[in-house]
């Protein structure tokens, strides 16, 4: 009964372990539909786009493919099905060749009793790139030697190698520069000229507007509304998104970038191969000192080599109020000083741990009694002490980090270092991938440290949030620092462009 | 449009949560029980097959004369395997630790105290070893420790065969002050009980616990790795040393087959324990023990049973097979190594 | 998932309950051991006055006892033998045996004894007992230990009334007797493949004999010592291929791998080969004169700890001698092709060496006029001739 | 012209360790260590190791270290003759027995290892004493082949199984669905998962596989002339022995396929042990050495890249000194 669609679902439910990914959900996609699919993390969008893909098996409710009913057993039968996925993660395997992974699991098709004939495969792989628009690639290219935005062009070709009816998009241009957005702009033209269906699952609102003819919007695993053309505005995306108002304004009222005049972080010509070399600043006391620029200008190492993480080749990083130099990690965190890294799964928080044991990790040290016991009773207090200051939402300190949501996540990254009372605190996109809620807690959080007299390096790709709350922003462009203002001159993203492109 | 009011609060939805989170925990708890589960099926199984036997009063102290190598090795061990590190040098270490102080007591120009000591040096510096060539030669801990075990095992060859071709004995009334239960007991009790503290209420045991959730965050929020990851092999070399200790005085002598095999029993007590092969903070000292105390019992057991020498170990391997299969956290799915 | 990971589960415990069945029922009763060939072999040698059912009759009348039997391990080719003998008196005499394996390790050797007695054993026989320590945790129960255990620890387990004493062959001597049938062969550039030093004793006196007899012949050289665990037909090889000039090979323990590899690596001719033990595989070597040395019957060690116990357990007769506390038994040696038949045929076939009449009169509670000395003398004389006799008879 | 070039230089590469021995040793024994009787000895000697390194590399590529490989193949070894001997088939009732009982034991292996996610590692010390275990109830005496059964470790058919199983083993890892596969989980097991490869069968076949050779491994192991059962663990020394050569293999031939760099591995190891008999050290020398030369391999691979990212780094250094 559901012919004239191309994908239906009816009551989906998903759930791991106690956390429930999908609650009863009802989509229809129609032949020549651009869906968009959007909501903050851990609202279920990837769950369910993994789930049409044949990545994961839905717990119960059914789902239709042209009227009949659709069960992939993985995703190369999804593929043959005609519903291919462009991950959001690095798809592609850097070990083998590329046409090696564009027909990764359907290899068979090429072998005559189960030997390979791997002049049909590269020719074949070739026709699809050059069909996508990437002729430059080669089939029997190395995938190691491509870099990060070719594999993922890689990964777009294997999507098409079975021209697929639907084509799902998870969260891929993020990551892309110009030359795979271009690509992926004509190819969801071309799927809307040719009467087939595209899902695309974005965090830019701004891109799914130009793209997207329907957006979908998901909170916390359920569909709160769906918008057509029309209807769409990207205050109205952002208020379902939230589910609450948000009252006035994101980032900082206040206009004047005045702080402090105590060095409490001073870095002199410092280098590190390959990523930047002679780059020297100074952090105030009360001071937010943003980063702004491209993920691959350089920035973010930077934020490591101030923490000790890299070692410098040249020039070091000292705290004059300690008089200390800073040579590595445990040095910096003893002379009161934080980081928050960007890939917050695997360099902030062990996900196997517990809330407890992941906030006390740098405060054993300041813990620890005569024989180097550590009192259960102390660490009680400090745990709660800081769930309760954050808010983070959990059963007990006993919890797994791995069960909580990003949001919360990232507040266990946060408290790890309050507990610690630091006065120099490095984040590196510290508000990335979470909801709009916690954010805003989180630019709260800032203001206050900024008025306790902290010393913060904001490092960020988003600019309105670099341009909203910093002091002084120095932009990097391909390992230099190429402008510094300050936040009383009030440049717009406009203003700053040139200096990161 | 097509999405219908369905909202996380509404009653049913909540009694669904709740009754999720209760499976969950459930879950957590029966992971934890199964090899406390195997434990008391192979007691239960053996005292069944043994008539009563197995905890007669003699056997008894048998038991804790032949787990008290195990044990005490298992509790050292479990600093090391929180950390997600491995050790096979420990058999070598601990026949090498056994020569060195039979040949010091028996030129006796040394008192039996630095002899001791030093002998306990041998497998501290053997572990410290296999740490520093994963830390700083980066060499993968299961191969390097396979690498250094070869050497140690030449070694310990060498050293036996060209004094008194392969074996060399103390006298064995000189030494009943040390190889008696009473003794035993309280070593073991004072090496659990020291390992318990610093494994809980310690950096040592806390850290390398974090070590071995995420070595990476570990670094990156003050912890000096190399540090707490030797901190883990030098308690393992020491009870490795202490071992070493009780197992010359209760055989009265040492030969090149001295401590050979242990590694390989350690494996087995670590997994039969339930304690996590790649550490993290499910590593708790008890399972170590309680692997310790299963292997043991299980071969005493299986030799009381006067089985035929050549199925015992065919039973062992199944039982393990099965306790393992049965308490191995699954959570790594496909993707286990 | 789930239903597949309940059935491996239930799989793997019936399997396991198979095993114990079989286990226990074997532990048992070891009257009709199901693995060996079981068909009751009639005893071939015609007996004077007394029918074998008339032996068996008197040997079932004596009281019952458990011995535990405790060797390196029972898959080696003595291992394999000596098993074999055993069961055979297991047959006759109302006595039950448990098979303990100690791989030669101290700490096996003393949890073994330990949970022997724990298990209320009557005697241990074997043990390779290294230490004192072992002696000592046998308690109260009577032991007879092989091979021997040196002058000074019997010195300290003087006081040990449980330790009745040790029976073994003289290693050194044959390791000697190997280099001299060797030197008398015309070799004069030997190599050794010999088990690594200190697993077991007896093996490393063979090789101590051998090695001090080259020694004294200044005109004998060694051309290389391989010490391994059991890969002796691989140092045979490695020899064969990096000393051309060698004439002569000594391997403390005889097995088919060696015998093939001196055919394998064509030394047949122009190298001679001496072991210590018994292969199935040297009959050709003998024929064709390759092999000069080798001895057999080394299952008759184990049957004279037996006897030793079994008379002390009987009726408190000593048979091993109160001082030295040690039976040296004869080697037998094998010198022709009739020799290594009549070996196989009445050393390794179904009869051991000493039958089961023969074995009731060493044992003092059957025969009184049986005495410490006949012991000795029986254990002296133990060559090839005086068993054919025996049997011929 | 040039792939062919690149791949003279790799092969080159992978025999520098044998050469280096044979001049080494050739130089200590001033010559009378080159002559083909040595090379020959140690070339056969070599055989055996060869094939069960190469099963262990099809596992190691996974990511999965196999101890049982020692024990089943004692198993296929005792089992299979002595089946053999019994049906009295001769040589090919011998290859069909030991076949049937490798391929079984390591099919049991995948089995369980899939059903029970455990790591490979633990789950084969357990089987290691269950496969230890299960010969001895049927053949306590372990098994002895009659001269005319053993001709398979005679020089001709021994290199001839050899190269079978070298060319056998290219041929899987290079050209067929089921090898492509094998490498790509084994480079990243997660991303494989999300390209829709199926992850049990490929893991499943490749125990079949190492089983393969495990049996052939059994099949030369008895063709030697007799193997005895082992105690408990006893299987250990007969998988470790060539162990070394393994991972000699495995880093030396880092861009040849293994197929090539593992018999050179295993033979360069025959090659240092028959040499060191030679200059008259004993076996205990031999595995210190062994054990020496494991290790510094390792660090060796582990840091190939450091001396000219230290070279790299302190250019850089200089450069930005200059520029500052």
């Amino acid at each position: 009964m559901y012919e004239e669609n191309l994908i239906t679902a009816r009551k989906i439910c998903k759930s791991f372990g106690p956390t429930r990914a999908l609650i009863d959900v009802d989509i229809d996609i129609r032949r020549g539909e651009i869906r968009g699919l959007i909501g903050e993390n851990g609202s279920g969008k990837s769950t369910f786009s993994s789930l049409a893909a044949g990545l994961q098996k839905a717990d119960s409710g059914e789902m239709y493919l042209k009227g009949e009913p659709y069960d992939p057993k993985d995703m190369v039968d999804a593929q043959r099905h005609g519903i291919s996925m462009i991950v959001q993660e690095m798809g592609a395997i850097p070990g083998i060749t590329v046409a090696s992974n564009i027909f990764a699991g359907r290899l068979g098709e090429f072998s005559r009793f189960g030997i390979l004939n791997w002049k049909k495969i590269n020719k074949a792989a070739d026709d699809v790139l050059a069909d996508i628009g990437a002729p430059d690639i080669k089939g029997d290219m190395m995938t190691a030697t491509l870099n990060f935005e070719d594999r993922k062009i890689v990964e777009i070709a294997r999507a098409m190698s079975t021209n697929p009816d639907v084509l799902i998009i998870d969260e891929t241009t993020t990551a892309l520069a110009q030359k795979g957005r271009t690509i992926i702009y004509n190819l969801i033209r071309r799927m809307h000229e040719e009467d087939k269906a595209v899902f695309f699952i974005s965090h830019d609102l701004d891109e799914l507007m130009e793209v997207c003819n329907t957006i979908t919007v998901l909170r916390d695993g359920v569909i709160i509304d769906t918008l057509d053309q029309d209807e769409m505005s990207v205050e109205l995306m952002r208020k379902l998104m939230v589910g609450r108002e948000i009252n006035g304004e994101y980032y900082r009222a206040d206009k004047d970038g005045t702080h402090g005049d105590e060095v409490l972080l001073k870095a002199d010509r410092i280098s590190v191969r390959p990523w930047f070399e002679n780059i020297s600043l100074e952090v105030h006391a009360g001071e937010i000192l943003g980063f702004g620029g491209l993920s691959n200008s350089g920035m973010h190492e930077v934020g490591r080599a101030l923490f000790g993480i890299d070692k410098v080749l040249t020039g070091s990083v000292t705290l004059p109020r300690k008089g200390k130099e800073i040579t590595s990690p445990q040095a910096a965190v003893k002379n009161g000083m934080a980081y928050i890294p960007k890939d917050r799964d695997n360099e902030s928080i062990v996900l196997t741990g517990s809330i407890a044991n992941n906030i006390l990790v740098p405060v054993w040290d300041k813990l620890e009694k005569a024989a180097g016991f550590i009192r259960p009773d102390e660490e009680r207090k400090v745990v709660q002490e800081q769930i309760g200051k954050l808010g983070i939402k959990c059963r007990n300190g006993k919890q797994l980090v791995k069960e909580l949501s990003g949001g919360n996540k990232q507040k266990v990254a946060f408290s790890k270092w309050l507990g610690n009372d630091c006065d120099v605190f490095i984040m590196d996109c510290p508000t990335r991938g979470i909801d709009i809620g916690v954010k805003v807690d989180m630019y709260r959080l800032m203001e206050q440290l900024k008025k306790e007299g902290k010393a913060i390096i904001l490092i960020s790709e988003e600019l309105p949030e670099l341009l909203g709350m910093s002091d002084r922003v120095l932009l990097f462009k391909d390992g230099v620092i190429s402008k510094e203002f300050g936040r009383e001159e009030q440049l717009g993203e406009h203003d700053v462009i040139e200096y990161i492109i | 449009m097509d999405g219908k009011q369905v909202s996380r609060t509404s009653e049913e939805n909540v009694q669904i949560q709740k009754q999720l989170d209760k499976k969950a925990r459930q879950k957590e708890r029966i992971m934890n029980l199964i090899p406390y589960a195997g434990f008391v099926f192979v007691v239960v199984a053996l005292t069944i097959a043994t008539g009563g036997n197995l905890f007669s009063a003699n056997n008894l102290a048998n038991i804790l004369n032949q787990s008290f190598v195990m044990i005490i090795v298992a509790v050292g061990a479990s600093f090391v395997y929180a950390h997600g590190g491995m050790d096979f040098t420990v058999g070598a270490s601990m026949g090498l630790a056994e020569f060195v102080i039979v040949t010091m007591i028996l030129s006796d120009k040394v008192p039996l105290a630095a002899a001791l000591l030093t002998g306990v040096l041998v497998p501290v510096a053997s572990s410290v070893g296999v740490a520093c060539c994963a830390l700083y030669l980066k060499i993968p801990v299961f191969v390097g420790s396979l690498g250094l075990r070869m050497v140690l095992m030449g070694v310990l060859n060498m050293v036996m065969t060209n004094s008194a071709n392969g074996q060399l004995n103390i006298s064995y009334n000189d030494y009943r002050f040390i190889d008696n239960v009473a003794v035993k007991l309280l070593v073991l009790v004072a090496v659990i009980v020291a390992g318990y503290y610093l494994f809980e209420y310690t950096g040592i045991g806390k850290k390398a616990k974090i070590i071995g959730g995420n070595r990476t965050v570990a670094r990156e929020s003050g912890v000096n790795v190399s540090k707490y990851v030797i901190w883990g092999y030098v308690f393992l070399g020491v009870c490795v040393g202490i071992a070493g200790i009780f197992s010359l005085f209760r055989a009265a002598g040492v030969s090149n087959t001295s401590g050979s095999g242990t590694e390989f029993n350690l494996m087995t007590c670590i997994a039969l324990g339930g304690f996590p092969l790649k550490g993290g903070q499910r590593s708790r000292i008890i399972n170590a023990i309680l692997g310790a105390m299963t292997v043991c019992i299980l071969s005493n057991g299986l030799l009381l049973c006067n089985l035929d020498a050549n199925i015992i170990n065919g039973i062992k391997g199944l039982l393990f097979i099965v306790i393992v299969g049965l308490s191995y956290d699954r959570s790594s799915g496909k993707l286990v190594s | 998932m789930k239903k597949q990971l309940k059935k491996w589960t239930a799989l793997l415990l019936c399997v396991a309950m198979v095993f114990v069945m079989a286990g226990c029922g074997n532990a048992g009763d070891g009257k009709d051991d199901g693995k060996k060939d079981g068909q009751k072999q009639e005893d071939e040698t015609k007996l004077t006055d007394t029918t074998a059912a008339d032996v068996d009759e008197t040997l079932a009348k004596a009281p019952h006892f458990n011995i535990t039997v405790m060797l390196g391990s029972f898959t080696d080719s003595q291992g394999v033998e000596t098993k074999k003998a055993l069961e055979y008196i297991e047959e006759h005499f109302n006595v039950t045996f448990n098979y303990v394996e100690t791989s030669n390790t101290t700490e096996n050797t003393i949890a073994a004894i330990e949970t022997a007695v724990a298990s209320d054993t009557d005697g241990i026989i074997g043990a390779c007992v290294k230490t004192a320590a072992c002696v000592q945790a046998a308690g109260d129960v009577p032991m007879v230990n092989q091979p021997d255990i040196g002058e000074a620890m019997t010195k300290e387990l003087a006081g040990k009334e449980n330790y009745l004493g040790s029976v073994c062959e003289d290693d050194y001597a044959q390791g000697y007797a190997a280099g001299k049938a060797l030197y008398e062969a015309g070799c004069r550039k030997v190599c050794i493949a010999r088990m690594t030093v200190g697993i077991s004793e007896s093996i490393d006196n063979r090789g101590l004999g051998f090695l001090d007899f080259v020694a004294e012949h200044d005109d004998m050289e060694l051309l290389a010592d391989n010490q391994s665990r059991g890969q002796y037909a691989d140092a045979v090889a490695t020899f064969a291929s990096a000393f051309p000039e060698m004439d002569g090979i000594f391997c403390v323990i005889a097995n088919d791998g060696v015998s093939q590899a001196m055919v394998t690596e064509g030394l047949v001719g122009s190298v001679k080969l001496a072991t210590v033990g018994y292969a199935s595989s040297d009959k050709q070597l003998l024929e064709n004169g390759t092999l000069v040395y080798c001895t057999g019957g080394k299952a008759a060690i184990t049957m004279t700890c037996f006897l030793a116990l079994y008379n002390h357990l009987l009726d408190e007769s000593g048979m091993i001698d109160g001082e030295t506390k040690l039976i040296t038994r004869n080697s037998m040696e094998i010198k022709s092709v009739e020799d290594f038949e009549a070996m196989e045929k009445y050393v390794v076939g179904d009869v051991p060496p000493y039958n089961a009449e023969e074995m009731m009169n060493m044992v003092h509670y059957f025969n009184e006029e049986f005495t410490a000395g006949d012991f000795a003398e029986i254990c002296n004389n133990y060559t090839i001739d005086d068993l054919m006799s025996r049997r011929s008879k | 012209m040039k792939k062919g070039m690149v791949y003279i230089k790799n092969l080159m590469e992978v025999l520098i360790l044998p050469i280096a021995l044979l001049a080494v040793f050739a130089v200590a024994t001033n010559g009378a260590f080159i002559n083909s009787r040595i090379l020959m000895t140690a070339l056969r000697q070599s055989v055996m190791g060869t094939i069960v390194c190469l099963g262990l590399t099809l596992n190691l590529n996974m990511g999965m270290m196999n101890f049982a490989g020692g024990a089943s193949m004692i198993c296929g070894a005792v089992i299979g003759g002595n089946l053999a001997m019994a049906t009295g088939s001769g040589v090919p009732g011998l290859i069909f027995f030991c076949l049937i009982i490798g391929v079984g034991l390591m099919t049991i292996q995948g089995g369980l290892y899939n059903a029970f996610r455990v790591p490979c590692v633990v789950l084969s010390l357990g089987l290691t004493m269950v496969y230890e275990a299960v010969p001895r109830i049927f053949y306590p005496e372990g098994c002895t082949l009659p001269i005319d059964m053993t001709k398979l470790a005679l020089s001709p058919y021994c290199f001839i199984i050899m190269i079978v199983m070298c060319v056998a083993f290219y041929i899987i890892t290079e050209y067929t669905v089921l090898g492509h596969n094998m490498k790509a989980i084994g480079e990243n097991p997660a991303i494989a998962m999300g390209a829709g490869l199926n992850i049990d069968k490929v893991k499943l076949m490749s125990f079949i596989l190492t089983g393969v050779f495990f049996s052939i491994g059994a099949l030369m192991y008895v063709s030697k002339g007799s193997v005895d059962n082992v105690a408990a663990m006893g299987s250990m020394p007969v998988q470790m022995e060539s162990f070394t050569g393994m991972f000699l293999g495995k880093f030396l031939g880092k861009n040849v396929n293994k197929a090539i760099s593992v018999p050179v591995g295993v033979f360069s190891m025959k090659l240092l042990a028959s040499g060191l008999t030679i200059v008259g050290l004993n076996s205990n020398m031999q595995t210190i050495i062994q054990g020496t030369i494991l290790l510094v391999l390792l660090s060796y691979a582990a840091n190939t890249g450091l001396i000219d990212k230290i070279k790299a780094d302190r250019e850089f250094a200089k450069m930005a000194r200059a520029r500052a």
